[in-house]
Parts: C-alpha cells; structure tokens; sequence
C-alpha cells in the first residue's frame, strides 16, 4: 500500500455532550480512520450517528460548553495532533489548509455581510492577496459554483439567497483557499442534481489539481457511489464498516450497511410503503410490497388552486438604488384533497418562495390562492387565522425555524395549545412524544433545546411540529434532504400513511427526484420562477416535454460504479 | 501686571446696575460704577466719605435737599458709544442713573428705595404710565444745577438716605452707553470706577482690567490702633489704586473645588466653606467665635479676617393664616411653643459649627440701632412648650399627635429649599415638631414659587435671610410694619402699636431715643411671636500671604481696588 | 392519525426553561451565593420595613461623628460643639453687653401676654422631662452629624433603597419593555406615534418633568418611584424597540407565525426570551442607577423626607463628610450598595446564562 | 430609502409641536414665575405686574404659545430672562466646551467598553472574565459624587497631576490641561454599566453559527470579536450609544460644576432654578431636533448594520 503517512488519520475518537444532570452522552465513540491525502473519504450513517460531530471534532470547532473529547483522541494532520494543537496553530490550519462546508448553510452564513465580502475576507487572509485580486477570484468562485448573476450575488446579503445558493456560498468559501482538507457536510443537500453534478464535478478538478483530500459526508448513497474512494459507514456514533467504495456496493459486510443499501428508493418502482433498515436487520424478511399507483383522478375534489402567482422580491442598494427580481412569475396549479404535488426545479428558481407565498409569510404581487375557493391572498389577518392550522409549512432551514430558547417539548405542544388539541399539557405532551416517535427521535428528545440536535434531526423536528396540527396542506421544503435513506424512508411512510388515512394533501419541494417520483401524483418543474413542465409523476418522469426537465432526469446520479472522475484501478 | 483670581459662590446675572439686585453681581458692579458716596476702607464703624463729589452734600437745615458738587476730570472708560471722544462724568448721569431706578420700563428692582422719595418723582411715573420714563421732562426732586452740581430734594427727611446712595445700584451710568446697547444693558457696564469689564461668560467667568483712564487716586490714611489697619497702610500708603491689573472671577458653586483651589493657590481670595471650617480654624470651645488659624495654614502665612454679617435669619409665621396666625392667646402660645423648642444653639453648634451667633434682636450687630443686651428669643425648653400647649387646649389625640382647641386635627406646613444645608435645618425643624407631638409637612420648592405662594397667602411656616442694604435699623425694622405686609413683611404681620412706633422711629436720627422705640418694637415682636429668631453668621475669609492691603468691609462686597500682590 | 404507542414508563417533565434555569442555578455556586446574598437583603429590608430592626434609627445615641469603634483612634477628632457651648458664650455676651447699656434687655413678665401661663407650664412640665441619655463614644460603623447610628440608618435605608429600586426598575422596565415591543414589533403608525411619545418625553429636562409629577402625586416615597419610572423607561424602550425590530423577521417567528400564533403570543412568548438576556441586565443597571438616582433626587428636593432615610440620601450627605475627613458613613453605604449591586449583577449575570439553553 | 428619510424628516413637525406644547404646559404648570426672582427685594404688587408684562407673562396663554412657535420657527429665542443675554449667543458659548467634554468622554468609553467587553465575552467564564465584571460592578456600585470628589481631592490636589479646576479659551490648552481629569473621572463612572450591557450582548451573539463558520476559516480570534460578532451585536450597542448622544448637548451636570466647565448641563440646572423660560425652551428645542435627528440615524443605522432590518 502507499508507505506515506495519511493526510489526517483520526484515532480513537470519543466526543461526548453532557446533558442537564451533567451526565456524558457519547455522540461518537472512538472511531478510527485515515484520510490519505488526495482521496475522497464518504461518511455515512444514520442521521445523528456523530458524522457532523466527527467533522467538527477535526477542526475543533464543537460548541465549548458541554462537549469533551476524551483525551486519549487523536487527530493527526500532517503528523500534529489538532486536539493539542495550539489556537494560532490552529487557526493557520483552518480555512487554509482544512477547510469546511457546514450541513446548515443558511445558519453558518454572517448575515450582515454580503456574501462576496465573506468570501474574499477568507482568501484575503490566507492567499495574502489583495483586495482587488481577492474580489476578481471571488467572482471567479461563484461563477465556478454555478451562481447566476454573480456581480450581483457577490453584493446579496444571505438571507437574500434561496438555500441553494447559500450552500454554494459555502462551498465557494470552503475551496477558495485550496485547501488540503476539505470536509464536506452533506454539501449538496440544497442543489438540484445538475448544479449537484457540476459542484462534484468541480470537486473532482480540485482533487486532481492540488491533490485534495475530501472528507465527503452524504446521505445520498448515489453520490457516494459516484464520488467516494472509501465509504466509512456509521452507526451510533461507532463505525461499522469501513472500505474501498468497490466493496461497500458490491460486498458489503456489515449487516448495516447491506440494509442502509437496501433501501435506497429506485426511480422503477414505487413500492406503497418503503423498506427501513429495520426490515433487513435481524431475522424478519424482507416482503417488497405492492406498488402503488400515482397521478389525479377525475373525481378528486380541489383544495387549492393557485392561479398566475407571482412574487416579487425588493432590495434596495445604496442610498437610492432599488432592485426587485420576480423570484416567482405567473405560476398556476392546483391541488387536489389526499394527493402530492411534488415541485422540483432549479436551485433558486423560487420554490421556497412560492411556498412561503401560499401562507402569505411572503408577500405576492399578483395572482390567486384559492383555498377551496376562498382567496387566501385577499382574507383579513383575523379571517386568515381560521386557515392557518388548515395549511402548514416545513421550512427549509429547519435550525431558524426552530426558536432557539424553546425546549422540543414547547415547541410540539405550543401549536397543539394555540388550537386546542388535546386537553391539558399532560396529554399534549404525550402526544408530542408520539410525534417524536414517529419521525424516529426517542421521547426523552423532548428536554433537549434545538442547538443540541444534529441537522436531520431537526428537520424531523420541524415535520413533527407542523404534523401536530392535522394540517390539510403540507409544504414540505426540502424536508427529508438531511435525512439517511432509512430514516427519510420511515417519515415518507409517516407521511403516506397519514395521506392515505387523512387525506392530507402535500406541496413536497425536493431536489431529489427519487423520492419525488415516489411520493408525487403530479409534478411541477420551475425554472427561473416560471412553472415550465406541469404532469402526472409517471409521465413526466417516462417522457419529459420541455428540454429543462429532460436535462434534470439525465443529471440524476447513477451511483455506483459511474464515476465522476477517472478513478485509479 | 498683578492678577487677582477670586470666586463668586454662585452665578452673577449682570451688570446694569438698575437691574441687578443679586449679591454677586453687585460685587462686580462696585468696581465698574461710581457712586456719589464710598465708604472710607478702613473706619469702623462704617463711615462715609466722598467718592465722586469733592465733599460730602450740604444738606438743608430740614434734611430734605441734598447739594452735591462733582469733581470734574472725571471720565469714563472708552466705548463706542462716545465715538472716540473722551467723556466726562456730569451731574446729568447721576440725575439720569437714579432716574432709571424709578423709570417703569426697566423694573429696577431698588425701585423701593426711590419710589415717592424725590419731590414730583411720583408724578413723573405716574405720567410714564407702563411705558419709558420721561428723562427730559424736568423733576424738581432731581435737579441739575450745572455741570458739575447735582441737588436732590426729598418729600420727607431720611436719614438713610446717604447710605442709600453709597450702593453700587447709584453709580453712574452714560446715557449714550444705555441707549447704545439698550437689548443688553447687562453686558456693557460702562463707567467711571476703578475696573472695566474685560470679558464675560454668564454663570462661569468674568475678568476685569483697570481701567487705564481712572482718575488719579491715591492712597492715603492714617491708620488707627489696629494692627491690620497699620499693615494696610503700610502696604498701601502713597500708591496710585488700583495696583491689581486684572481680577479674574471665576463662579464656584461647589465647596471643595473653591477650597481645594484655594489651598492650590489658583485662588488668592477665599471665604472658607462650611466643611472646612473645623480643619482651617481652631475653635475655643468657651467662645466658638473665638477662633484662630489652623497651625498648618497659619505657617504658609494665611491670612484669617472674620466678620459677622450684619444679616439676619429667622422664621416666620404667616400671622393670617388660620393655624398659626392670629393675636389670640393660644395662637401666641402655639407660636411660642415652636419658637421654644427649636433647638437654635445645637443647630448653630452642628450645622454652622459655632461660627454663628444667636439672634435676639430684629437689628443685627453692625448695624445702627442694634440693642446687644436684649434676649429676644424665648429660652430653649421643650417639656416647658409641651406642658404650655396642653394649658392651651392642644391635646394629644389618640394617634399620639396634638390637635387644636376646636378639635380639629392640627398640621403644620413649613416651606423650604431643596439644598443639603435645608435638609439639615429641617431635620431640626422635624425634631422640634416631634417633642411637641404636632404634625409636620414640609413644602419643598424653588425660591420664587415659594415666594409666590407666600404672597398669595398659602404658606404657614418659611425661613428667611435679611442682608443689610444700608447700615441702618430701619432696614430691618421694616421687615415687620404693616404697610408693608406682602412685601418685605413676609409675616403679614399688623400690629397697630408696632407701626405707630415704626412711624414715629422713622422721624428720628440714629440714637438712644429712636433705640428706645425699637426696643419697644422688639418686645412687641417677641410677645405676638410672627418669627422665631434665628441666627447670625460670622464670616471668615483667608488670603494668602502675599495678598496685601485687606482688610473686610461690613458694606463694601469687595476691596478689591485697595489690594496690593507681592509674590 | 398514526396509532400513538403506548405512553412510556415515566412521563417527561415539561422542562420550561424557567424551571431549568433554577436547577441550574442551584447548581451554579457563584450564583446561588448571590442569590442568597440578595434574599438576605430583601429579608433585612422587609424587616426594616415592618419595624423588627432598627425603628430607632432616628435616635442620636452618640456623639456627633462618634467614629467606628475599631478605628477610634486614627479618626479625624475635630472638636464637636454642643448647644451648650453656644448657650454659655451667647449668655456671656449678653451679660456683658447689659452692663453697659442703657436699653431694655428683654421681654418684661408683665409685656408678656403669656406670662403666667408660662410660670404654670414650668411648673407642670415635669412630666415632659426626660433624663438626657448618655451619648457613646464610639459605635460599630461610627455616627452621622446628629449622632445618629450609621448601621441602623444602614439597615433602614436598605429597605427603602430597595424598594425604590426594585420598584421602579421593574415598573420602568415593564413601561419600556411593553411600549418598545410594540413599536418595534408592529412598526406602522403605531411605531410612530410612540417614537412621538417618546421623542417629545426625552426632549422635556427631566428637571421640569419631575416638578411636574411632584406636583401630581405629591412628595414621597410613592412619587420617587413613579418619577423614576417615568423618566427612566426611554432606555429600555430605545433597545426593546430596536430588538423586536431585529427579531421580528427572524425564521422562528415567521414559523410562529405559520402555526398561527398571534402577534401577542409571538412578541411575548416568542421573542421575549430571545431578548431577556438585556432584559436582565437592564434589569440590574437600571436598580444600581435608581438606587443612586435617588441620591440626586434627595439632593434635588425630591428624595424620601427627613423622616425617611435610603442610602441616596446617605451618600447625599458623603460630600461635605468626606472633606472634614468623617469617611464611615460613605464607606459603610458604598460597602453595603457594593455588595448588594455585585451580588445582584452577579446574579443577573448568572440567570443570563441559566436561562441561555446553549450554555451548561 | 430616500422616500423613507424625507417621510421621517416631516415626522417631525408634530413632534415637535408635541414637545412645545408640553413644554408649554409644563413650563406654566410647574416652572415657576421669573417675576419674583427678578423683583429682587421690591415684592409690590406693581413691581411684579411690572414684570410680568415686560416678560409678555400677562398675556393670554395661545398667545404666547404662538410667540413659541414663531420662535422656534425662527430658531431665535430671544434673550434670557435672567441675564437678558441673547439665547443663542449663550448657547453658543456653552456648547463647545460641553460637546468637548461629553464627547471625548464618549468616544473614549465606547471604544474603551467595547474592547473590554469583547474580551471577557471571549474569555467568558474565565477568571479575566469573573474578575473584570466583578470590578465593573463594584465600581458601578459607587456614586458618580464619590468618584469626583475622591479623584478631585487625591488626584488633583494631593497628587498634583491635573489642575484642580479650570477652563481656557483654547482648545488645545483645555484638551492638554484642564480635560483630561473630568474626561478621566467620568469615563470611569460611564465605563461600568457599558462593559456589563455589551458583554451581555456579545455573549448572545457568541452563540451563533456563523461564529463556527468564522473560526473554520481561520480568523483569529480578535477579527472575529470586532468584526463578525461586533457587527451582529451593534443592534443595541448602537441603540444605547445613538441615545446617549442627544445629551451630549446637555454635558455632565455634576463634572461641569466641579471642574468649572462652562458647559450646558450647568446652564440646564440654572435656567430652570431661575426659571428663564427662554433658554429653557431652546435647550429643549435643540435637544428635541438632536433627538430625532439622531433616531432617524439609528433607524437608518440598523439598516445598514442589519440588511434584515425592514424600514417603512
Ligand atoms: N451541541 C450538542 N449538544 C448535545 N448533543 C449534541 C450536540 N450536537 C450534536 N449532538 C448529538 O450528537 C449526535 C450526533 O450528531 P451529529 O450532528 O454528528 O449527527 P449527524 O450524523 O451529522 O446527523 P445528520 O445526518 O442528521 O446531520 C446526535 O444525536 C445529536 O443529538
Ligand atoms: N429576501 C430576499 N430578497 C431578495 N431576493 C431573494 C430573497 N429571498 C430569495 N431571493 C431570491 O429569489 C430567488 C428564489 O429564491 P428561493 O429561495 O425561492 O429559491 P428556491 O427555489 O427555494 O431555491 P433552493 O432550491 O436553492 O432553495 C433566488 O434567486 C433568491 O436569490
Ligand atoms: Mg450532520
Ligand atoms: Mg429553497
């Protein structure tokens, strides 16, 4: 094998998190492993198995309250061990040699500063560039990152941009130094599969380039395939396998991992209740169950129509400068009682803004939202009140959605109060706990205040928030991106099963087609605000009509063994 | 050139001598303006000479026609308004400065000492209706003889009238400097005395210079047996005055900055502030007045001169309220009572620490017809006020408190400043009310809205200071005469004997018969009991060694011409 | 609906922050000592307050200036005058003044409407005659000018400090917090009619504004802490607004808003905790300036009466002591506010973090 | 945002239309008659009408509101009641050494607490930390009247480092000699209370995710305190600097009177306790236009602090 030290070898590492009575609750438990250098290392695992912990152990940047690594850990770069490392040494490494693109790009963005500025403040400072130069690489970066209109996106403050583009922010960020080092934290959660395509493919460049090393952590088992050379699979917070990529996906040894493959969703079929990890484990067999089938019928009733929707977003720059942008433009669609509409399109072509329209936390400029024919966008605050519980939304940035002085348990039963479900705390506080259950957290998450769960867990959180109400509508933006296979599937089946008993009916923005195939009865395609492709799921996805979907469907990754790059043999 | 660095207590407002009446404006003004009549430096008691007159007035046998001569050659200090030309002082100023004392259009607040004094002055304001006085028109009780010869007729014989005219209020002011700078007469004092106004900045610094065309002015006296009037002449004697080119007066509010800069020797010329009084003096606890200079000041040469202020403090009632007024026997006793039980020596004891005597006479010491032997105020002795109340009908109710003879719960209401030095006089006060067993409220407000309420009647209690404004007795027996209830009688006392005497001492010069009368007076005001006495302060003020020629003035606010440094 | 589970073994507690932040506290050493240092002093001053300590306060039990027993010997010893040095040299003058004089010497007992009732109320005086009680040297925290006992005035004015301060912070807080989330929080019209309110209260000198209010409610304890209240809720007002301005188009009320949370459930539930952590600290500077702010409203006329005491009106008199060298009583009350704002700040500094979920 | 400005700009008018009236009422209610105090001893009845006319006291109230607003109208106050000196000439003189003095003591405080409080922030919890704020609190606990009085007495006259009081005509001699012991003294008082409200903010802002983000890409520690951090946290640490900034007109009352500072807040105390309604009133029009000027750049301030900020 290659005789030279590995890039980053970690040994033995144990981060634990101390709770409210103090006690050690172990996140990651003594893992070891090497990043050689110019080598792409997947981390997967089930969601809140310790992967974003681990990478955070690497550059030491985990919360320093209530967090202890054990001493016995070692992390060596470059032969220094980091947890001994000296802060200025440390901060040499960060950003220039290691850098790092956090799960949760909207939270991990400055937002008081444009974005340009965020980025050319890192090359500023570890290419010793200056200003103007630095300004020159930083457009060059997010053209490289696949931004539109960088000039003006360099001047955008955050919240200004969809999730998308802050997570190419991020990345733009995390490369622009060249480092040695990247650790990606599911770093394309937010994009849709060719923006996906073309980050990967600038990763690879990169890689080949300077010789970097990525510690790649994903949930989407099809991008590993593509781009790992080593795939560590974790599981509560301990490793369970760890090899070349080759022989995860074609003999994987640990029963873990062979269930976590089993149940990746397929584009073929579309079984009526997912498999989840828990139906390969152990000696129960797995049963394919029958497939279901998707699309409108002609006697579904209509709970919402939207007609011509648009939405215009204002900003203003300098002293007099104004700038609006029609994030979302004449959007029409409607949605029947107990079925899906899956909304799938480029990143920043105002998914989210069209959804946060439809509950009017965004204002629209023009165009109607019939909710079963009373025009939402025209009703009184008083009389809008009556409909809020009726139509729910999931936002896209779980974390900023959750307020951060609230325990799990308020934020569950603080909806169910404000509309009378259930009777007294006692109950409603059972009832969250179900909640949680069902989304796959345990109960006792309910004492824990939102900093203190990982990026998926959150977003569960979030879902379990909305579900509380019995909502007629559900949009869902981007809600299951955090989520590993099996944990994406059991709330797919959660979601499924209250659509088939309730008859809930779901707006479901998502970047991943897989699952929008399996979830949608009809799918909306946008690019650039506008609504460009409009069809029942199944005939979309068998014979697209306008040339944007048709680049979509051939950008879906096709996992192993179709590589992003030339791989040595 | 020799500096001077004084401080003034508290902020002056001007220096337009009709207009001004506050103690630290008149400071400056009396080194700016002229009167007819000064004060000789070193004579005590007080003695006036001739100022800007070459001898004092002849005066009609009948004591109403004053005759004054001027000196000529005297001019005033240079200002625009003279357009260059040197302008000699004239017996037409002073006519037309104590004019504007009576003029209606300007508020003089001495009005009082000229209103109806000066035969058809009456009539000449009367004419002027609320509108400027008419300075053309002839007046026979001011009168220009010539140039030089200024007469005065008076409707009735004064015998302050002198005295009156000695104030720096009576300095002569130019017509044309008046009419110049008529919006702002303050700030352009121009006149003929020993300084000029150099620079002013309201409220924080004023700077005098000498006034490089004063007359020629020698100083020379024989000094009498007191060591300090030698020491005065001999700093002094044959020098041209001023010797001090420049006075720079800064306003100190505040004790310690004035102290500290005192001892600093950014101050030349200091009073020495009540809490430092027990470091700088040593006091005789046998006779507190008796004190001498702290061993360390006295060693850097510090110079210590005292002077008992010829003031006096006292409280008073207000004789028509329904409470506390009244000549009924209870009303008196319930007077009494009070005035018997405050505790006047401890407060003088702690709050001015010693440096204050008694007062037991309406006319304080220093002033003519101050009678020192007489007791005015009642002794000191609360069981013997308690046991006087009961004899009265005010019984102790149920709630510990007394009430009146009626019944009627009983309540008084004392007004008062706001500054530390009230509280510490209140806290007495309380304590008084309290051996009594009679319910105290204080009324706590600025000085003018106090007065305001007082003129309208609304106060029960209120301390009051009186300053002389002339050495006479007459200054302060006024302060009870019925005519002049709601004014300076702030008691609203009437006392038809107490007039009538008053009326009849007017008539009198200054001697045993006319302290005859006002012993009588006294004694009427200590039976009816419209004030509780109070005290009189002794002042001390420190100079430093090379600080030559002081010597207190009980009238003149400053000496500040006659001083000499030699550092 | 999905099948609930059955309810697990032990309920879980509801675990509001409040309730959180009070165990943590608990836990916290250097915050529980606070805590307790604070209770002490709401105890001393409810004590006070109800007369159990130090009624007699106003009593002058020692010499005036008795200095702290410990430090007799190094204090400052200037001769104290009593009434009876003045009354010997006023009675020495007069005598020697009536020698020489011709004119009359006082009131006669036949001048005297009250002559005979005087000579029956000597006699029956007795009765309102006490013995003079003896006057201490020293004392444990030394004497003011009247020879009052500086720690009883101490402890006295503990409890009306308190009650100033703690009142009018909160009441002040409370106008503040109320008015300034509302401005900020709805903006509009709203917002501009109290930035009206508010520009047109900060313009007026407080000066005028508190002779107004005295002139209302009268002087007293009661208006001192109206009056403080009044001039001093603009502060938290300004920063209240300015937050609620910050926060209100934050993601965690906008999904408040989602799940149909009214505006007043979203201003106080919502984002109030969010911005309690300056609450908090107002909360504290605020009673340490009312508490000194009384200091200047004494001086000013407005404070507690003679009859009342606060260590405002102590610290009131600390300038002219301070000169003649008396540093006991300054030092007793700038000790006891020390301590008491220390323990408090610390405290406030420690419910901060208590009731912050990310620190533990 | 130019809309926005001019909109607030006509907000003032009944603003100010507000402040006057309550002057106004306030000033006739409890301010005081200026008759007796410029009586003097003469306290006859005619003396005070005298003066009461003199002064446009006598006559009906709308009237001489009306003379108020022409004065404010016209910015010109007329002449004080008690030294019968312009109101603006006054003014003029007093706000020069006051801005001088509040200024710099301003300036040095903010920058001052701000440094402080970013470092303990960081090392929050640490010793440094426990001590500073334990000694910001004790020296908070102390009166404003101690500390000047203390620092007169032993740092001016006993040590003899700083006049004991004074002001000059030049600015250079004031800044070099008479300033810096007022200047020291009251940052000292102001210093306290700032450090303990701004490491209280720091500290929230700590908590954020972006501070991650920040210390990923290798900032030290120091640029992410004063740039980053700062910037996020400048919400009240601008509200409470924008708001102590009208009164810089006022000055400090206390030092003003101690250290012979010729400024306003000395001015303030006086024309109140002589009730010279005149300056009273220009006092309080200039603070009123300060204050709203200075809310109208705090408003526009937030905005460009915190591009989430939404002005209407
Ligand atoms: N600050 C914290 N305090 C307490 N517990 C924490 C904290 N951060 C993470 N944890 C816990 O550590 C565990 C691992 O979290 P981590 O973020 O590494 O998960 P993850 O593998 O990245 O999951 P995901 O795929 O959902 O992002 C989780 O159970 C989480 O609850
Ligand atoms: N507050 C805002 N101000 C100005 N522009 C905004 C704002 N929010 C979003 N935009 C812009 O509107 C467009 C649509 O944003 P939106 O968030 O709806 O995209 P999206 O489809 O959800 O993208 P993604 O899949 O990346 O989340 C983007 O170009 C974004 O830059
Ligand atoms: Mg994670
Ligand atoms: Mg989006």
């Amino acid at each position: 094998m290659n005789p030279a030290p590995p890039l980053l070898s970690v040994r033995k590492l144990r981060v634990s998190f101390r709770d409210e009575h103090g006690h050690g609750a172990e996140a990651v438990k003594g893992i070891s492993f090497d990043i050689p250098a110019g080598k792409t290392v997947a981390l997967v695992g089930e969601s809140g198995s310790g992967k974003s912990v681990t990478a955070m152990a690497i550059t030491r940047l985990l919360p320093e309250h209530g967090c202890h690594i054990d001493p016995d850990s070692e992390i060596l770069f470059g032969g220094r061990n980091l947890l001994t490392a000296s802060r200025s040494e440390l901060r040499s490494l960060r950003g220039g040699d290691i850098a790092m693109v956090f799960q949760e790009p909207m939270s991990s963005l400055n937002p008081v500063f444009s974005v340009g500025e965020q980025i050319i403040e890192t090359l500023m400072l570890h290419t010793g560039v200056g200003r103007k130069a630095a300004q020159q690489r930083a457009l060059a970066l997010m053209q490289e990152v696949g931004l539109p209109a960088p000039e003006r996106k360099m001047r955008s403050y955050p919240h200004q941009l969809s999730g998308g583009q802050q997570q190419r922010v991020m990345i733009a960020m995390a490369i622009a130094c060249e480092p040695k080092l990247l650790i990606a934290d599911e770093p394309t959660t937010a994009l849709d599969v060719t923006i996906q395509q073309q980050i990967l493919q600038l990763l690879a460049s990169l890689q080949q380039k300077h010789g970097m090393a990525v510690l790649f952590i994903s949930h989407d088992l099809e991008l590993v395939g593509q781009f790992a050379d080593e795939v560590i699979v974790m599981h509560h917070g301990s490793i369970h396998e760890h090899a070349p990529v080759r022989q995860i996906f074609e003999a994987p040894q640990d029963a873990y991992t062979k269930a976590l493959l089993r149940c990746r969703p397929h584009l073929a079929s579309r079984p009526a209740k997912l498999p989840v990890i828990r139906d390969f484990l152990g000696d129960s067999c797995y049963f394919e169950p029958p497939q279901r089938q998707r699309g409108y019928q002609t006697d579904d009733r209509v709970i919402l129509e939207v007609q011509g929707l648009s939405v215009d977003y204002h900003s203003r720059h300098g002293w007099f400068g104004h700038h609006s942008q029609r994030a979302v433009d004449g959007v029409s669609f409607t949605l029947m009682r107990g079925r899906t509409l899956g909304i799938v399109g480029e990143s920043g072509s105002g998914k989210s803004t069209l959804g946060l329209a439809l509950i009017r936390l965004q204002q629209a400029s023009a165009g109607r939202v019939l909710f079963e024919g009373e025009d939402m966008l025209a009703l009184t605050p008083r009389q809008l009140r009556d409909y809020k519980r009726r139509i729910q939304i999931v936002f896209q940035n779980p974390y900023a959605s959750l307020n951060p002085r609230f325990s799990v348990a308020q934020i569950l039963t603080e909806p169910m109060l404000l509309h009378g479900i259930g009777c007294d705390t006692a109950e409603r506080l059972q009832l969250a706990g179900d909640w949680l259950e069902h989304v796959g957290l345990p109960r006792k998450a309910l004492a824990k205040y939102p900093h203190e769960f990982s990026g998926g867990q959150r977003q569960r959180i979030a879902i379990a928030r909305c579900l509380t109400m019995h909502p007629e509508i559900l949009i869902c933006d981007e809600s299951v991106s955090a989520l590993d296979v099996s944990v994406q599937a059991q709330v797919l089946n959660l979601l499924q099963a209250l659509q088939d008993e309730l008859g809930l009916s779901y707006l479901f923005i998502s970047h991943d087609l897989a699952v929008v195939k399996h979830l949608s009865d009809q799918v909306l395609v946008m690019q650039q605000g506008r609504c460009v492709e409009l069809a029942d799921a199944d005939t979309l996805y068998a014979a697209p009509q306008h040339p944007y979907t048709r680049q979509l469907l051939d950008a879906i990754p096709q996992g192993w063994p179709h590589c992003i790059r030339p791989r040595p043999a | 050139n020799k500096v001077l660095r004084v401080a003034l207590n508290a902020p002056e407002t001007g220096f337009d001598p009709a207009k001004v009446s506050d103690l630290y404006s008149s400071t400056v003004t009396e080194n700016i303006f002229d009167p007819l009549v000064t004060y000789d430096y070193l004579a005590r008691p007080a003695k006036l000479i001739p100022n800007t007159v070459s001898a004092l007035p002849s005066i009609s046998a009948d004591g109403k026609v004053y005759t004054f001569r001027l000196k000529p050659g005297i001019f005033f200090a240079a200002d625009p308004a003279f357009k260059g030309k040197k302008r000699e002082l004239t017996a037409a100023d002073y006519a037309y400065s104590i004019k504007r004392h009576l003029d209606p259009g300007i508020h003089s607040p001495w009005s009082f000492l000229v209103d109806g004094r000066f035969v058809g002055g009456n009539e000449l304001v009367k004419a002027a209706g609320k509108g400027a006085l008419n300075y053309d028109a002839p007046l026979e009780g001011i009168k220009v003889l010539d140039k030089y010869t200024l007469q005065l007729t008076l409707t009735e014989t004064n015998f302050n009238f002198l005295p009156i005219l000695a104030m720096p209020a009576f300095g002569a002011v130019a017509r044309e400097v008046i009419k110049a700078h008529r919006d702002n007469t303050n700030a352009h004092p121009v006149g003929t005395g020993p300084y000029l106004l150099k620079e002013w900045k309201p409220g924080s610094r004023i700077v005098l210079e000498a006034n490089p065309g004063f007359r020629k002015l020698v100083f020379n006296a024989t000094p009498g047996s007191d060591p300090l009037d030698k020491a005065v002449v001999q700093a002094l004697q044959g020098k041209t005055l001023p010797q001090v080119g420049r006075i720079e007066i800064s306003v100190i509010e505040e004790e310690q900055p004035l102290w500290l800069s005192f001892l600093n020797r950014q101050l030349d010329i200091s009073g020495i502030p009540q809490v430092a009084l027990q470091s700088a003096l040593v006091i005789d606890p046998k006779n507190p007045l008796k004190v001498r200079l702290a061993e360390s000041y006295a060693r850097q040469g510090i110079q210590l001169q005292r002077q008992l202020l010829p003031e006096i403090t006292f409280h008073f009632f207000n004789m028509q309220d329904p409470v506390v007024g009244g000549d009924s026997k209870d009303k008196i006793a319930l007077r009494r009572a009070i005035a018997m039980s405050f505790p006047v020596s401890e407060a003088i004891a702690s709050i001015r620490r010693g440096q204050a005597v008694p007062m037991n006479y309406i006319v304080p010491p220093g002033v003519a017809g101050h009678n020192p032997a007489f007791r005015g105020a009642p002794k000191y002795d609360p069981a013997a006020a308690n046991a006087l109340l009961d004899r009265f009908g005010y019984r102790v109710g149920a709630d510990g408190y007394r009430t009146r003879p009626d019944g009627k719960p009983l309540a008084i209401e004392l007004a008062c400043g706001t500054s530390s030095t009230d509280k510490q006089w209140n806290e007495y006060w309380q304590k008084t009310f309290d051996t009594l067993k009679i319910r105290l409220g204080f009324r706590q407000g600025k000085w003018n809205e106090l007065s305001k309420a007082n003129h309208q009647g609304k106060l029960q209690m209120w301390g009051m200071a009186w300053g002389a404004d002339y050495p006479d007795g007459e200054n302060f027996m006024q302060l009870l005469y019925g005519r002049n209830a709601g004014d300076s009688n702030a008691a609203d006392f009437k006392n038809a004997d107490y007039d009538r005497l008053f009326e009849a001492s007017l008539k009198l010069p200054h001697g045993p018969q006319r302290n005859q009368l006002y012993d009588a007076m006294n004694k009427i005001a200590v039976a009816q009991q419209p004030w509780i006495f109070g005290d009189i302060r002794m002042r001390s003020t420190l100079a430093h060694s090379y600080v030559k020629g002081l010597k207190l003035h009980p009238l003149l606010n400053t000496s500040w011409r006659y001083l000499d440094l030699q550092k | 609906m999905p099948h609930s589970s059955p309810p697990p073994a032990a309920p879980h507690p509801h675990n509001s922050l409040t309730r959180i932040g009070w165990r943590r506290l608990r836990r916290d050493r250097v915050g529980f000592a606070a805590l307790c240092i604070v209770g002490a002093y709401l105890l001393l001053a409810l004590a006070a307050w109800s007369g159990l300590v130090a009624s007699h306060w106003q009593d002058e039990v020692a010499h005036p200036y008795a200095p702290p027993t410990l430090f007799a010997g190094s204090a400052p010893h200037h001769l104290e005058l009593d009434a009876a040095d003045i009354d010997a040299a006023d009675r020495r003058a007069a005598s020697a003044a009536a020698q020489d004089s011709s004119g009359a010497t006082g009131l006669s007992a036949d001048e005297d409407p009250l002559a005979a009732d005087l000579a029956a109320a000597e006699q029956q005086s007795a009765q309102y005659r006490s013995a003079g009680q003896a006057r201490a040297d020293s004392l444990p925290l030394g004497a003011d000018q009247r020879g009052r006992d500086v720690l009883q005035k101490l402890l006295q004015g503990s409890a009306t400090s308190l009650q100033v301060g703690i009142a009018g912070a909160l009441l002040a807080l409370a106008i503040g917090t109320v008015l300034g989330a509302l401005s900020g929080y709805f903006g509009g019209l709203l917002d501009d009619l109290l930035m009206w309110g508010y520009s047109v209260f900060t313009s007026v000198p407080d000066m005028l504004l508190l002779l107004a209010f005295a002139a209302v409610s009268g002087r007293g304890i009661g208006t001192v802490v109206l009056v403080m209240a009044f001039t001093s809720w603009t502060g938290t007002f300004r920063l209240m607004r300015a937050e609620f301005l910050k926060h209100k188009g934050r993601d965690y009320v906008r999904a408040a808003d989602a799940i149909g949370a009214g505006h007043g459930r979203r201003m106080f539930h919502h984002i109030l905790p969010n911005v309690g952590h300056l609450l908090l600290v107002q909360f504290s500077m605020l009673t340490v300036a009312l508490i000194k702010y009384e200091a200047i409203l004494s001086f000013l006329g407005f404070g507690v009466g003679v009859t009342q005491v606060s260590w405002g009106a102590m610290l009131a008199e600390a300038p002219a002591e301070l000169l003649q060298g008396y540093w006991w009583q300054m030092l007793a009350v700038t000790l006891c506010m020390s301590l008491l704002v220390t323990a408090f700040s610390l405290l406030a500094d420690s419910l901060r973090d208590a009731l912050d979920p990310k620190v533990k | 945002m130019l809309a926005y400005i001019v909109r607030r700009v006509w907000q003032m008018v009944p603003t100010l239309f507000g402040v006057m009236l309550l002057l106004f009422v306030l000033f006739n209610w409890v301010g005081g008659d200026p008759s007796y105090i410029l009586a003097g001893k003469n306290l006859s009845a005619e003396a005070l009408a005298g003066i009461r006319q003199q002064l446009g006291l006598d006559l009906p109230l709308p009237q001489q509101f009306l003379i108020f607003v022409r004065q404010v109208l016209t910015l010109d106050f007329g002449t004080s009641w008690s030294t019968q000196q312009p109101v603006s000439a006054l003014l003029h003189s007093r706000i020069g050494p006051s801005l001088l003095l509040t200024g710099s003591m301003l300036l040095l405080g903010t920058v001052l607490a701000i440094a402080i409080a970013a470092l303990v922030a960081y090392r929050r919890g640490s010793l440094t930390d426990r001590l500073v704020t334990l000694i910001a609190t004790c020296a908070m606990s102390v009166s404003a009247l101690v500390y000047i009085i203390a620092g007169q007495y032993w740092l001016a006259f006993k040590g003899g480092w700083f006049p004991i009081m004074g002001w000059s005509d030049s600015t250079l001699d004031n800044l070099l000699h008479y300033l810096p012991l007022p200047l020291l003294l009251g940052v000292i008082v102001g210093l306290a209370p700032d450090i303990r409200f701004y490491r209280s903010c720091f500290v929230e802002e700590l908590g954020h995710d972006y501070v991650r983000t920040a210390r990923a890409k290798g900032l030290s520690e120091p640029v992410i305190m004063l740039k980053h951090v700062l910037r996020n946290a400048m919400i009240p640490v601008v509200t409470s600097l924008m708001m102590s900034l009208p009164y810089l007109m006022m000055g400090a009352m206390l030092l003003e009177t101690f250290f012979g500072i010729p400024g306003m807040g000395k001015e303030v105390v006086m024309a109140v306790e002589r009730s010279d309604f005149p300056v009273i009133k220009a006092i309080t029009i200039y603070i009123a236009l300060a204050t709203m000027l200075f809310n109208l750049l705090t408003d526009i301030v937030y905005k460009l602090i915190d591009p989430r900020v939404q002005l209407h």
